[in-house]
């Protein structure tokens, strides 16, 4: 950041509270098309609930299939946020105070949005809570051998940690915001701050509890895509049965996160006029890192060729030969582009700096990034050990439909969260400017 | 692993029961004092009942199991013939149960009047089910009546003192396995599940 | 003492394991009380928990549910434990006896008697689905009156009687008609007592498949009437001659039990079968060997092998043929090779193999059924008589089979309504506007007079009556049957009337009571049942049982009939042999024939209404609720036609459009259609679905009065496609060993066959054992703890793939016994449909320059020691049971389905809607199906999984019975369903615990593999290898 | 916001003004005095010199707990009912480690926020609050009996506040 475009406290908490102002007429019009398209999802849920799980395009032995694809994409997108905020956090990486309140809220409404397919793909949603482990009269517990289990107790850690981390990030900015703003927003804002006023007793503690929520973030964030993943590896399906699968998810996660969060980045600066504080610098750093996790990625799928290779296992190799060649080749082939070849593009620092250039690679990303889901999750089940049993599958509307449900679900929350809350830390992009002194020289 | 699993388990498992303890005690108690199986030899059913007062649900005949099974000391398997030989206890028939007895005694009674009358016209009694057991469970009356011996008061209580029948015991699960657990029966699922 | 283990106390040093296949079974003498006045609900008064049966795993409990007691106890019924009634099954003419579970007075399920020599205690698929015709909701409910606008009006029984009768007053006895199906016992007599009481003699039985070529081969051969009767097992070689005997042709049951005896012999020779047929079937599918001559040419081929015995005296002191050597003397083998395209080498080696031990040649099926199938039977009578054979494997029945039967009879009253001399038709037991070829007899019916039918279901031939008069289902009648000289079998009603049916024999009792006159007093029997009872006193005299009546009546119930060894008489050559000659199929000029064959499922098209049917997979194709035409992969090409692409099937008689199932199991020259679906009206499963094949057959008799099956016809793309109904993932097993075989070579040589080619390179042996001690740590673990502790059996399967012939009975059983619902066809599409036990139907070669061969795999749910499934599920819904089951518990399912995807056998099934819902669109059983549903299973509602738990049910009911009465459990005493119906006894139940078990020592044989045993799920299947018994190289 | 005036505000715009008005209140020996920052700055938490947070010991105690509930629930509740799956023993550690993994931050993430929310309310006095110091502003309220009020105040004027009143 150059001093040059480096803005006054004063400045940024004048922006940032401009930008939550009222919104133009463009943001209710998104909102309203986002909360029909939600609606839409819930009806074709509720049709779902009510005749069964076989309106959904379900073939045997394609037992899970998009929602469980959709799961894993929005656990996926959700650990972007988390690594910006906490492990960035513990790097010390200056940059990532513009972006991250951005990234962490997208990921407490992606786990938000990812915890509710388990539930959509039940059969029995309404018996979810036998999950969890509560004393009950028939004396039964689960089955904590099940990587189910470990996914409810991910995603219910998962979710909690990510909330409460957001929302102690929050405090300051919404006291901030509390000293700005007056009337019943005000008031509102001033429940929310928790009575916060920057205190050193408050501080010292603050500091110390962030710092630990970090710590303890980073090793989180990192065991929930390997519990997601473990959800395959730990069955025998050939292709999802490898040890490779805990990193070359959590990669694909972060790379899947980073994208979106480009991809929100890009038109909320504008938007909100955040130009000054998301620019970019962001915008490189964020290209280095997709470019970091989807060489990663890329390694991923050439070890997986190749392991399918060394193994001998006939189904192994059977199994990826079909996905590249087999029925669904496209959908292998959209994944292996968009996030192998392309994110290689981002070498170049024209492109990195670049935000159109980011935007679009970013939703090439998005897309690959969900099928490599599907890809994994359907191909996999389609070709697998008795051939007798295999078959093809294909959605159906009521697939498609709460699909989009989520991602408007998802986007509801993250259009109600930027009109309200800050996106840009109004702390932590202060935190990097020097306070103001009357001696320039200091240490 | 394994030389580790069990002091682990041990040590764990001791510390951890108490703390769980504390949720279990949410859990119902199942606990049952034995059930007298019969009434006193001078044992007479009241002549009137306040009906509305009484339990459980109202069947279209008012039969009476305290005079049956408690005045008379009717055995329970009088009627319900096949309590020792198949899954099901058995409801009795109009003809020839009831109405064996019911042609010479207690004939100006209106319920058995009532009774007659459905013999007569070939309409079986549409008895209200009492004891719900979920569809999905398989109890084996004979196993327990007649394998295990436990008495027909067991689990359908004092039905020998009851005007009008009311579910005695939860039947839930939790009170089948209480009683398995204590009398170290099976805890098998598939032994009634399938 | 566990409350589940019924096998304490069993030493397992009884050694009586193996012995004792089928358990004595309570067959109790008396029907149940039929009493007038007491209403039909009777049967649906159950009581207790087992209200309406349905018990779902839905976990809330209705309101005020009822508990109906029976007005009056039936006999022999007591709630909740099963009585079982014997009687005949009369799905086909076989004569298989039946035991009918019977529970609260209604019957839900069909099992084989076993003290029937036909079945011996097995069954077919379409047997087992005797029971949807009992409850079939498209059954005529009541007797029916077409109104003058043309649709029909219930009406009471007095008057449709009156209606009948006065019909025939004052009408020419000989434009009285009456068809029948095939009736061999006292029905028989008294139809053509009631006819004769009209005055008529014009009497049509008809069976589509009536064997007309094959009595007249005999009649030309042996100069006797009669349908030859195969003795498999003393068989050593079989060879058919287009015979699918089992499928469709004669005893299929019988048959295959023969058969699978004579293959799967462990000592001695196995038997080697050869089939030679344009077209390989489920039949030869079985075979070692097939041959696909030209269409039409299996007599000469049959002929050259006969030419090339008696020429080169290949048997020694044979039986004299030099009458023949004049006829045989044109059927050089070279000649004949040219003309059948089936080469020299094969039919001198075939000749050669055929004499050197006990053989069978085989005329039968659809090389019956064309233009020259009386010259292939008589040339196949020949060879059997040449070799030796007559006499010893292929027999004759002392008294006439199949007398008069036939498509000519009918064919003539076609021609007698088109020519307006029949005034009352009275027709029962068939459906000839369906089942006959092109559409002469339905053209022909609307100028009969006044049709009546009996019709049970709303088939086409009752549409177009006038007045229906509903038969009451087999399984609620009083009748007797003799399907081979000695044997008489009885049926009785398992049940009261489903519906307001009445036997037709009371029926024609009451007309003739009505007519009065000559009727009256040749018919004075009061009922049915009397005239049955009145035959009966002369089948005692018969059989020569000393004895009250009663007593021989109460025995014959019990028993299902009397059986007695088939008298049977020896035959010799006639002179009219040597005179046989062939008459050339029709064949279009550059052109396909097609062969129209009987469904193995719906045989003609009577089994098209039975949902069970339906979604039974044909064992060929595997497809499902549809017709299809197979055209060989060439062919195919040739004319631009893919898998699924539907095809317009022309012939000169008519045309279907069907989709085109792509085979390399025909001639290229050849395509087949199965026959038994195209109903236009038989109810809502059979309606509309597929297309009838009869169309494209001509409705002119052949020479020996049969239908011609094999039809020219002309295919022409139309461009719509279909994802076919199919269950089948891939034909192929890509090398991965699921279904192995040997050679017999192999075997001798002592090698046991396929290893699993692809599995991985085995583990170094310390590797090994420390795998075994981690095991073995884990067992112990578990072992330490109720209920998992003591001793407990483990349940296992053993399934002989030399046996197993792909008939599919198993599938139909299990979901007669396990209230599997049905699906429909879309579902089918979209993979779903529910069969806990599938049969695998794999290809090995004829895409390269290996022979085709086709395997068959009984796949259910393995119940693998080390389940992939159990970990999984986050509920324990699925888990382990301490004897060794993988108990899966329904109402604790949550459904997420991830115990189906670890399933590396695919063998748990999901419901995807609620099928067991009666408000749901999905519902599967309509009223009256529900009352087949067993009540010892739970039915699965939404979002459930469920799969195969080797009948826990039974094995349950069985340990509660072992425990009542204080003695261990018999090995063999429990039969898992599947077993129970295999006619070729292929499946085997027990403990694998118990050394001694059949099971135990069928698993240990050395042919025993695991299916897919690499994965280590240690599987409680064991399947024995199939052995081959084919020409080395 | 305070119920009484009870001592001085001061306001500063620079932060090495701050610092050292604190280090001079520090030298003077006042102690209870609050110092209000927008942003957590090093230099003004050394002029003050706290001692470490003790919030890390309820991230401690929390994770632990989590650890041993989580290994604790599995295995009993593995015993209490045994279902046996897949051949495995009944209570296997691979498994369990991942539940207990997964309590132990849940449980040492909760902790640090009760701990952060106990901490924090516990010292939260009531003082008085310049709104400016969520902004850009340090402010530092010195409570002090009225007879120290102007040597405190001048103290603080010259430091550097840009204002200085009593609250």
């Amino acid at each position: 950041m150059t001093t040059a475009t480096q803005p006054t406290y004063s400045e940024v908490t004048r922006d940032v509270v401009a930008s939550m102002g009222r919104p133009g007429r463009g943001y209710y019009i998104l909102l309203g098309f986002v909360l029909f398209v939600l609606a839409a999802g819930g009806v074709a849920f509720l049709y779902q609930i009510r005749y069964g799980l076989g309106m959904a395009g379900y073939q045997p032995p394609v037992m899970w299939a998009v929602y469980i694809t959709d799961f894993v994409f929005w656990v996926g997108i959700a650990h972007c946020g988390t690594l910006i905020s906490a492990i960035l956090y513990l790097f010390r990486s200056a940059w990532r105070t513009a972006v991250y309140r951005t990234a962490e809220a997208m990921t407490v409404f992606a786990v938000m949005t990812a915890g509710l397919f388990p539930v959509i793909h039940l059969g029995r949603l309404w018996y979810a809570y036998w999950l969890f482990p509560y004393p009950n009269q028939r004396q039964l517990w689960p089955n904590f051998k099940s990587p189910l289990l470990w996914d409810v107790f991910a995603i219910s850690t998962y979710f909690t940690v990510s909330t409460v981390f957001l929302i102690v990030g929050l405090v300051p900015d919404v006291a901030a915001v509390r000293d700005k703003v007056t009337g019943f927003r005000g008031k509102i804002y001033k429940l929310f701050a928790l009575n916060w006023r920057g205190t050193d007793s408050q501080w010292r503690h603050y500091t110390k509890a962030y710092l630990f929520l970090a710590a303890l973030a980073t090793p989180l964030v990192l065991s929930v895509h390997s519990v997601v993943s473990w959800d395959f590896a730990v069955s025998i399906v050939p292709g999802w049965h490898t040890t490779i699968f805990a990193p070359y998810f959590v990669a694909g996660a972060i790379y899947s996160g980073l994208a979106m969060v480009v991809t929100l980045l890009v038109p909320l600066r504008t938007t909100l006029g955040l130009e000054r504080y998301v620019h970019e610098e962001h915008f490189d750093n964020l290209g280095k890192l997709l470019l970091l996790t989807g060489s990663i990625v890329g390694y991923a799928y050439l070890v997986e060729y190749f392991i399918a290779w060394y193994s001998g296992s006939p189904y192994e190799r059977e199994s990826f030969y079909f996905r590249a060649f087999g029925d669904y080749w496209w959908a292998t082939w959209t994944m292996i582009i968009c996030n192998a070849f392309l994110s290689q593009l981002l070498w170049f620092p024209k492109i990195r700096r670049s935000i159109p250039m980011m935007f679009v690679l970013s939703l090439f990303i998005n897309l690959g990034m969900w099928f490599e889901r599907y890809v994994i999750i359907v191909i996999s089940l389609s070709h697998e050990y008795e051939p007798f049993a295999m078959d093809h599958y294909t959605p159906t509307w009521v697939d498609w439909t709460i699909t989009a449900g989520s991602f408007a679900w998802f986007f509801t929350w993250f259009l109600l969260f930027a009109r309200n809350f800050p996106t840009v830390s109004l702390t932590e992009v202060k935190e990097i400017i020097p306070m103001q002194r009357k001696t320039t020289a200091h240490k | 692993m394994p030389n580790l699993r069990g002091p682990l388990a041990l040590a764990i498992t001791t510390l951890g029961t108490g703390s769980l303890l504390v949720l279990s005690a949410c859990l119902n108690s199942n606990a049952q004092e034995a059930v007298p199986t019969r009434t006193a030899d001078n044992f007479v059913a009241p002549a009137t009942v306040d009906t509305a007062g009484l339990p459980g649900p109202v069947q279209p005949v008012f039969y009476r199991h305290d005079v049956h099974a408690g005045q008379y000391k009717m055995d329970c398997r009088y009627c319900h013939f096949a309590a020792e030989t198949s899954m099901h206890a058995g409801i009795p028939s109009i003809r020839p149960t009831c109405m064996g007895c019911h042609t010479v005694i207690g004939t100006d009674n209106p319920e058995v009047e009532r009774l007659r009358e459905a013999a007569s016209n070939d309409q079986p009694v549409e008895w209200v089910k009492v004891h719900r057991l979920p569809p999905f469970v398989h109890f084996p009356h004979m196993r327990h009546v007649k394998g295990a011996g436990i008495t027909c008061q067991t689990c359908h209580g004092p039905v020998q003192e009851m005007a009008r029948v009311y579910q005695y015991s939860s039947l839930k699960m939790g009170w089948c396995l209480d009683c398995h657990k204590k009398n170290k029966q099976t805890t098998d699922c598939t032994a009634c599940h399938y | 003492m566990p409350l589940l283990d019924g096998q304490d106390g069993q030493d397992g040093q009884d050694g009586r394991g193996g012995q004792d296949g089928q358990g004595p079974t309570p067959v109790l003498p008396v029907p149940p009380a039929r009493s007038e006045g007491i209403d039909r609900r009777r049967f649906l008064t159950v009581l207790g928990a087992t209200s309406a049966a349905v018990a779902t795993t839905s976990g809330c409990t209705e309101p005020a549910e009822k508990l109906i007691p029976f007005l009056v106890p039936i006999e022999d019924q007591t709630p909740g434990i099963a009585t079982y009634y014997a009687t005949t099954c009369r799905e086909c003419s076989a004569g298989c006896g039946l035991h009918v579970r019977v529970r609260e007075g209604r019957a839900v399920k069909i099992e084989g008697n076993p003290e029937n020599p036909i079945n011996r205690g097995k069954l077919c698929a379409r047997g087992q689905a005797g029971l949807q015709g009992l409850y079939n909701p498209d059954r005529v409910r009541t007797p029916m009156a077409k109104q003058a606008n043309g649709t029909f009006a219930p009406i009471p029984w007095d008057a449709a009687i009156a209606a009948v009768a006065a019909k025939l007053t004052g009408v020419a006895g000989n434009r009285v008609w009456f068809v029948t199906g095939h009736e061999t016992g006292s029905f028989d007599r008294l139809v053509t007592q009631f006819l004769g009481g009209v005055g008529s003699t014009n009497r049509v039985s008809f069976e589509p498949f009536g064997h007309e070529a094959l009595r007249r081969a005999t009649r030309e051969v042996f100069g006797i009437e009669a349908v030859p009767v195969y003795d498999f097992a003393a068989a050593k070689y079989v060879l058919s001659f287009g015979a699918d005997f089992l499928e469709t042709f004669g005893s299929p049951v019988e048959q295959t039990r023969g058969f699978a005896d004579g293959r799967a012999a462990r000592t001695g020779t196995r038997a080697r079968y050869v089939h030679i047929e344009p077209r390989m079937g489920m039949t030869g599918m079985s075979a070692d060997e097939w041959v696909a001559p030209n269409s039409g040419t299996e007599g000469q081929v049959a002929l050259a092998i006969a030419h090339l015995i008696v020429e080169d005296g290949l048997v020694k002191n044979g039986p004299p043929a030099s009458a023949l050597r004049g006829l045989l003397g044109r059927y050089e083998p070279e000649d004949v090779a040219e003309r059948s395209g089936v080469s020299e080498e094969i039919i001198e080696r075939l000749a050669k193999e055929f004499v050197a031990g006990p053989s069978l040649a085989i005329a039968g099926g659809m090389g019956a059924q064309h233009a020259n199938a009386a010259f292939t039977a008589a040339a196949v009578h020949i060879l059997n008589y040449v070799a030796g054979n007559v006499n010893r494997t292929v027999k004759f029945d002392a008294e006439a089979t199949f007398p008069g039967l036939g498509y000519a009879a009918l064919s003539g009253l076609t021609k007698a309504i088109t020519d307006g001399t029949v005034d009352v038709l009275f027709v029962h037991g068939a459906n000839p506007v369906h089942g006959t070829p092109g559409t002469a007899f339905g053209d022909a019916l609307g100028s009969a007079k006044f049709r009546v039918s009996f019709a049970r279901f709303w088939d086409e031939t009752a549409m177009s009556a006038d007045l229906i008069l509903p038969d009451s289902d087999p399984l609620e009648q009083w009748n007797d049957s003799e399907p081979r000289a000695g044997m008489h079998l009885l049926q009785q009603p398992v049940m009261s009337n489903v519906f307001d049916t009445k036997q037709t024999g009371d029926v024609l009792l009451g007309v003739a009571q009505k007519l009065g006159g000559t009727a009256a007093r040749r018919l004075p029997a009061a009922s049915w049942e009397t005239y049955l009872k009145d035959a009966w006193h002369g089948v005692q005299r018969t059989v020569g049982v000393a004895g009250a009546f009663e007593d021989f009546w109460n025995e014959s119930l019990r028993a299902g009939g009397v059986y007695r060894r088939a008298r049977t008489r020896p035959v010799g050559l006639a002179a009219s042999a040597t005179r046989i000659t062939e008459t050339p199929i029709a064949s279009a000029e550059d052109g396909l024939t097609a062969i129209v064959y009987p469904s193995p499922v719906f045989h003609d098209g009577r089994g098209a209404n039975r949902p069970w049917l339906q979604e039974l997979p044909d064992p060929v194709s595997k497809i499902t609720w549809s017709t299809w035409v197979e055209i060989h992969p060439d062919t195919a090409g040739r004319l631009g036609i893919s898998q699924g692409d539907h095809v317009e099937v022309k012939s000169a008689s008519g045309s279907i459009t069907v989709p085109a199932y792509v085979y390399h199991g025909v001639r290229r020259d050849v395509v087949a259609v199965p026959l038994g679906q195209g109903h236009t009206a038989f109810g809502r499963f059979a309606e509309n679905v597929g297309a009838n094949a009869y169309r494209l057959l001509g409705a002119t008799p052949t020479a020996f009065g049969g239908v011609d099956h094999y039809v020219p016809v002309s295919l022409a793309a139309t461009g719509v496609h279909e994802r076919l109904a199919s269950t089948e993932g891939s034909a192929r097993q890509m090398g991965r060993g699921i279904a192995q075989a040997v050679t017999v070579g192999q075997l001798a040589a002592g090698e046991t066959g396929e290893p699993e080619s692809h599995e991985a390179s085995p583990l170094p042996e310390n590797i090994e054992k420390l795998l075994e001690e981690v095991q073995q740590e884990h067992y112990d673990d578990y072992n330490a703890h109720a209920p998992y502790a003591g001793d407990h059996p483990r349940w296992g399967l053993a399934i002989d793939l030399s046996r197993c012939t792909g008939c599919s009975a198993c599938v139909t059983a299990c979901y007669s016994e396990n209230n599997i619902p049905q699906v429909g066809v879309d579902q089918v599409r979209r993979g779903r449909e529910m069969s806990w036990i599938r049969i695998e139907r794999y290809f090995e070669g004829g895409d390269d320059d290996r022979p085709l061969e086709a395997r068959f795999l009984p796949m259910m749910c393995q119940q693998c020691g080390n389940a992939p499934c159990e970990p999984v599920c986050p509920v324990f819904a699925s888990y382990h049971t301490p004897d060794g089951l993988n108990g899966q518990v329904y109402n604790r399912c949550v459904g997420t389905r991830y115990c189906a995807n670890n399933c590396p056998y695919k063998v748990r099934y999901f419901n995807w809607f609620d099928s067991s819902n009666p408000a749901d669109t999905t519902y599967a059983w309509p009223e009256p199906l529900h009352l087949l549903l067993n009540p010892d299973v739970t039915v699965r509602s939404k979002g459930v999984m469920e799969k195969c738990t080797f009948c826990v049910q039974r094995i349950r009911g069985k340990q509660h019975d072992a425990r009542m009465r204080g003695t261990p459990l018999k090995d063999g005493e429990i039969q898992t369903a599947c077993q129970q119906t295999c006619p070729a006894d292929a499946i085997v139940f027990g403990d694998l615990n118990d050394r001694n078990s059949r099971v135990s020592r069928l698993a240990a044989l050395e042919t025993g593999y695991h299916v897919l045993d690499g994965l280590n799920t240690r599987p409680g299947v064991t399947y024995l290898r199939k052995v081959r018994n084919v020409v080395e190289a | 916001m305070s119920v009484t005036p009870s001592g001085i505000l001061a306001v500063y715009k620079h932060v090495d003004s701050a610092s050292h008005a604190i280090r001079q209140l520090k030298e003077a020996g006042y102690k209870g005095f609050t110092v209000y920052t927008p942003v957590p700055n090093h230099e003004i938490a050394a002029a003050i010199g706290h001692p470490t947070s003790p919030v890390r010991l309820w991230t401690l105690l929390g994770g632990l707990f989590g650890c041993f509930s989580g290994f604790a629930i599995t295995f009993w509740m593995s015993y209490d009912y045994p279902v046996v799956v897949g051949g495995k023993p009944l209570g296997s550690v691979p498994p369990y480690i991942v539940i207990a993994f997964e309590m132990t931050i849940l449980f040492g993430g909760l902790a640090t926020i009760m701990g952060l929310l106990f901490h924090t309310w516990r010292e939260a006095k009531q003082t008085p609050y310049d709104p400016r110091c969520s902004d850009d502003h340090i402010g530092i309220f010195v409570p002090c009996p009225v007879e120290r009020r102007p040597s405190v105040e001048q103290a603080l004027k010259t430091a550097g506040a840009v204002e200085v009143r009593v609250e």
